[in-house]
């Protein structure tokens, strides 16, 4: 990379007495465009390697999803379990796409449904409790009221 | 009791107001005119305003010990500072700038910059509003006004449409035009809407203007980690003057996409960028003392930043052409403006401007990508002539 | 091992207790009290009262490098100063009092002044308060407590009625009285309901305390913005000394009203003055060690604190009544004695006043022109002080 | 204004020895009293323009929003508009008396009559867009998901 | 134009890059897995991880001026710091942990330890994690890893499962230890329901565990005020080294039980917290240089901290055992091992083993009060080496 | 205490030479026991006095609370106000057992009762007014324009 520049650089002349602005620009703005090249390549294949996981976790998770939902509630009808899965993949976002975490949402899902049964719901948001020490412990003191 | 009152009268301010003064408190009218009115970047000039009004009034326990534009305030007699010898402090040692970016770095979301990484040189073509400045800046001397390296350096910045990086180099380069850099750097940002729409125009054939662009690809949470650590730790290791702003940056970021830091993500977004735009305003205000602002040097600052913004749109649009010469996606060239930073209005205005060509067409999203990557190229070109001239 | 014992034993603190802690203590308890179950000033008084009650302990760590009433505190060994060394700074180096008034700025609604600015005039004789007590505080030689004239400056100010001035005051001209004064002036502050009610009685007939008055005119979100922008560049010229007070109460007013600023706005009303008033009053606190406290002196300032009160009170009054006799749309005097600031404590006292004599009357919007009027007027009485004592 | 201080201040004595109490409290009262009567004036004359100007842009005010109201919507009943513009005035301190707002918001109460119809309606309240840069760019942000 | 690359070149940091930061990428990445995936503690986790990756890249403008580890780095040439410098000072000058003590206490209800005064017993012996892992580290010397008696102490503490104090006590007597101490603190905080299940298991009878707890009486307001005074007080004269940490807990824990101070009370648990941490997090990982991390005596540290847990664990348990030899309303030892501190999680561990070996059994209440009392007796325990060692 | 510390300190043996490992273990775990132990009987103190107090105080507020009910309205069913004096004491932490607290909360109840009437209802929250200045001062802002 820096031998790339310098090539282009001759044409800015001699620079023996400190900067010259003609050298600054060339120089500058091609170490800008060249930095922020590499950054677009390294994060495209940043991208390669996810579009493929995601791909390959996808078709994973669908199928974890379904046998876990069965295998927690027979009654419920797969097909809620499913939809709540698809509804994760819309959101977008807030989720990732890792496995255990689609698996999670299509048990709670699923139990939720064994709960509320077969009139028409929707899980709309599933919050993980926020591991802080503070927001934690003020949680906790408060939960701790109705447990006693 | 005689003594008294001529104590008084001599303490009273009356006296030291001279012609200079009544000029900026005209400019400072203006400057609240256009935040509250035209909501030109209220966040910042409203208080840059009043932090100018008070430079040029007579004050006591504002200035003391503070020194800018060659002229040294002595400290108060109990050996403590003016008020905004404290406060400017967050300047001086350059504190306030890198917690502004720990706070816009919790507010941005690179998804679209990381969906479409091509959209990074988009980003890098507009920096060539920054050197195009640079060069003219030091041709200025021509006309009869002449800015060293540094200053021309500090200057042309403003060509990066951002403004903690700005006050950051600036304070490095050539602290004396820190005043006149921010407010010439957050009035063109707010006049985006009006500098950008022609030169876009001029540049781009209607049927380019309605090119429809692929939809982008949901990015997901841990993708948008590891860039940014991975960008993080690669632009620091290229360009280590620009540690500081890209290190708060990113450590916003991460707290914003992880999901696990919700309280300190929101401190970030709020109490932090709240109190210190309040502060780093007012101080980049008190250095307009008109003494030394009012110069053929500060409108030179004016002219040379409206150039600035005109090139980089240009030269972003430019790009988006180039690439399009060798890619099979083709770019609006409209989203290449957006690579002036200013986020997130230079991103609306190709929004708009893509809609006027095909009211169907949304741009929004895509033209986010060069609007954030232009962050990161503005904070490594500071970076870069920071190394050079630091 | 027996040396370990003994290190140990002389480092508690058990041997470092006197009587004059123990009193301190009981002090500390009934300031407790008072902002617990009676509600006095809680915001300010708990803080206060927790940094009495560690001045008045064994400690270590805490005021390592301080220096106040005559005492120095070494620095710690590694040459670092204990942890009210640095949260003090904020009062020796005058940054919390105008970090303050921008909270209060913002919090304050200028409009009923600007209605009807004759009430600035009520708000200038209430600071007669300040004056009558200034000359009465040199009078206490005379009984054996002996003031210089800066402290009679610092302890007259709390007939102004406000703590952050009051504060800003006391550490320029008597930093050793600080809390003495703060701890006066949140008591009778807190204390108007009881202090004012009786005076205000027996001042006024039951006819001029029924006097209804014109409801006030609407004011525009222009004319708050000018108001604050002028009135902010008259004081300062006029009282330089006033300066950081005044700029930061009205910047945080204009934010307050041009409302394009929302959320910094709302950071100066919450986080901004929340933070500062904790770290503000154990500071003012720390300074209360028994070993300074238990002086005549001090007594001297609880009695002379509320003949101050009393005193604005009175002189409030008496200048509504003098308008009465050259104006033509009258002002019931009970308004009168909110110019004594306390806001909006003495505002709503005037209310009170006011429909105790005629339920019908709503004295309340009238009596915010003449309280946040005292709030500029003791500003510039302080700005009068530093300039002359300075 | 000094001068006439000075005057007064001869009451209270010689000064030649540094401060005396007396003079202190004196010139001190009065100067405040002075100042705080100057603030007034200044208060009161800036008040007396601009009640002038509101009562002038008032009228201008109602004259514009009712032609710009029929102009946009021959639809809409000027009843609607013209009710809406009242309120504006009536909210008070939130709306400043510049005419081009009142006309906005006639055009946006024509807008909305022309969209919803003659079903009852009311603007209940008209948010300008914040423009600082970080309200404005999460707000940005979240529009644009939806505009996806 | 070649100085120009070549200055440029070599103000790049890619020749900087040596293995031991090669390693310490790896330790962040971990980190940050465990905070983000793993839920360890992310709330100073991830500002740690960031931290420690700026530490371990060639960087500029963030560590000028610091001295750690026997490293000194020059200031920059204009005389000022790096970023870090000044945030660092937050720890250096010991303000942070007694801050977010501040916060900690304005989130703590002390109610079930006053309600059960005896689990300050519980809380007393899981001290004893500290106090044998004070032992163990001076024998490390036998494995060939050297601590000297103030690094001992330092990293005794971890065995206290407090952040904060942590951190305060480290920086006063081994700064260069700081890092991996607060990474092994927050770490094992973390892991506390993986480290005491077993222990509680082994060290209980299945009766034992199933003993049901009188259920606790409500606390008065008043109580819970004349509590917080009065134990700050004692703790205070009898182990006066810890009065930062102490009273700026209970000055926190006073403002949340009076009712009459919410705001304060909120701004301490929310934005002071969250502001603090971010930037308490970033300067401990900032001492995670890899050429002073990498050591034998960092992993003694790690091995030394999971020792500490295990034995705070089992003295908490064992002392509940004791007391039920001599008291009649019986104790669940279960709740003795939330005697090591690491609230809330230690108390939610006791609560989970109790309900499986009897689920109609609510010991979380029980459990909190040793929780809090452990808060209290670790301060006590870093007080304590001060004095011995400061 | 330290005279008891002082006799275990002797097995840690000769300390003549700066403090040993044993000797600061057996003396510092010692210390700490004491002193929490020392803290655990203040606390018992406390709360022994507090116990005794609030037993008193509830016996007082309960016939306070009716009577005050009483006298106030005597069409109000004395059953509403001491079910609001329960409540009172239910809802635990947020009250303190003071006398003229619960008074005042009958005095409420009643007050509501002779307002509303027979119509159910339910004192659910009651909140002293905050004292602060700020809070205050906005809050009277506001409310002053409803006044007006
Ligand atoms: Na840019
Ligand atoms: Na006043
Ligand atoms: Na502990």
């Amino acid at each position: 990379m820096i031998h790339s520049i310098s090539v282009l650089a001759q044409l800015a002349g001699d620079a023996s007495a400190g900067p010259k602005p003609g050298g600054v620009v060339i120089v500058g703005f091609l170490f800008v465009v060249i930095v922020l090249a590499l950054l677009a390549s390294v994060t495209s294949a940043i991208g390669a390697w996810f579009t493929k996981q995601a791909a390959k976790n996808a078709a994973q998770a669908a199928a974890a999803a379904k046998s876990t939902a069965e295998a927690f509630s027979q009654s419920a009808s797969a097909g809620s379990a499913s939809s709540a899965a698809t509804e994760d993949s819309a959101t977008g976002d807030k989720t990732d796409t890792e496995t255990d975490d689609s698996a999670l949402m299509a048990v709670i899902a699923a139990a939720v449904h064994t709960v509320i049964g077969d009139r028409p719901h929707r899980v709309v948001s599933i919050r993980s409790s926020g591991p802080g020490w503070a927001q934690e412990g003020r949680r906790q003191i408060f939960s701790s009221h109705r447990v006693r | 009791m005689f003594d008294l009152l001529h104590h008084l009268y001599e303490n009273t301010g009356i006296s030291h107001i001279d012609w200079r003064m009544l000029v900026m408190w005209l400019v400072v009218a203006g400057l609240l005119y256009l935040a509250v009115y035209r909501k030109f970047e209220p966040l910042l000039l409203i208080p840059i305003a009043f932090g100018a009004l008070l430079a040029n009034l007579p004050t006591e326990g504002i200035v003391e010990g503070m020194e800018f534009a060659g002229q040294h305030h002595p400290m108060k007699e109990d050996g403590t500072g003016g008020l905004f010898y404290y406060i400017f402090q967050g300047i001086h040692l350059e504190l306030f700038p890198p917690i502004i970016f720990l706070g816009v770095g919790a507010l941005t979301d690179f998804g679209p910059l990381i969906a479409n990484p091509k959209t990074f040189l988009l980003g890098a073509a507009a920096q060539f509003g920054v050197f195009g400045v640079f060069i003219a800046a030091a041709f200025m001397k021509y006309i009869g006004i002449e800015y060293s390296l540094q200053e021309c350096g500090a200057i042309s910045i403003i060509g990066g449409a951002d403004g903690p990086t700005s006050i950051f180099l600036a304070n490095k380069l050539a602290p004396h035009l820190i005043g006149a850099i921010a407010v010439s750097a957050y009035s063109y940002m707010a006049l985006v809407p009006v500098i950008q729409p022609p030169i876009m125009r001029a540049l781009t054939s209607v049927k380019e203007r309605g090119i429809r662009m692929r939809s982008l690809r949901r990015v997901s949470k841990l993708e948008k980690l590891v860039f940014a650590v991975l960008i993080m730790m690669l632009c620091i290791i290229l360009v280590p003057a620009a540690s500081p702003l890209l290190f708060m940056l990113f450590l916003g970021n991460f707290m914003r996409e992880c999901g696990v830091v919700d309280r300190l993500s929101k401190s970030a977004q709020n109490e932090i960028i709240n109190i210190v735009t309040i502060f780093l305003g007012a101080s980049v205000g008190i250095t307009m003392d008109g003494t030394y602002f009012l110069t053929p040097q500060t409108l030179g600052i004016l002219a040379l930043g409206v150039l600035a913004f005109a090139l980089a749109t240009a030269s972003g649009i430019w790009m988006a052409k180039l690439l399009n010469l060798v890619s099979k996606n083709k770019i609006n060239p409209l989203i290449g403006s957006a690579g002036v930073s200013a986020v997130p209005m230079a991103a609306r205005v190709s929004q708009v401007e893509g809609q006027k060509a095909d009211p169907g067409n949304f741009l929004l999203m895509h033209a986010m990508g060069p609007n954030v990557a232009g962050v990161i190229g503005t904070a490594l070109v500071a970076g870069f002539f920071m190394t050079v001239f630091g």
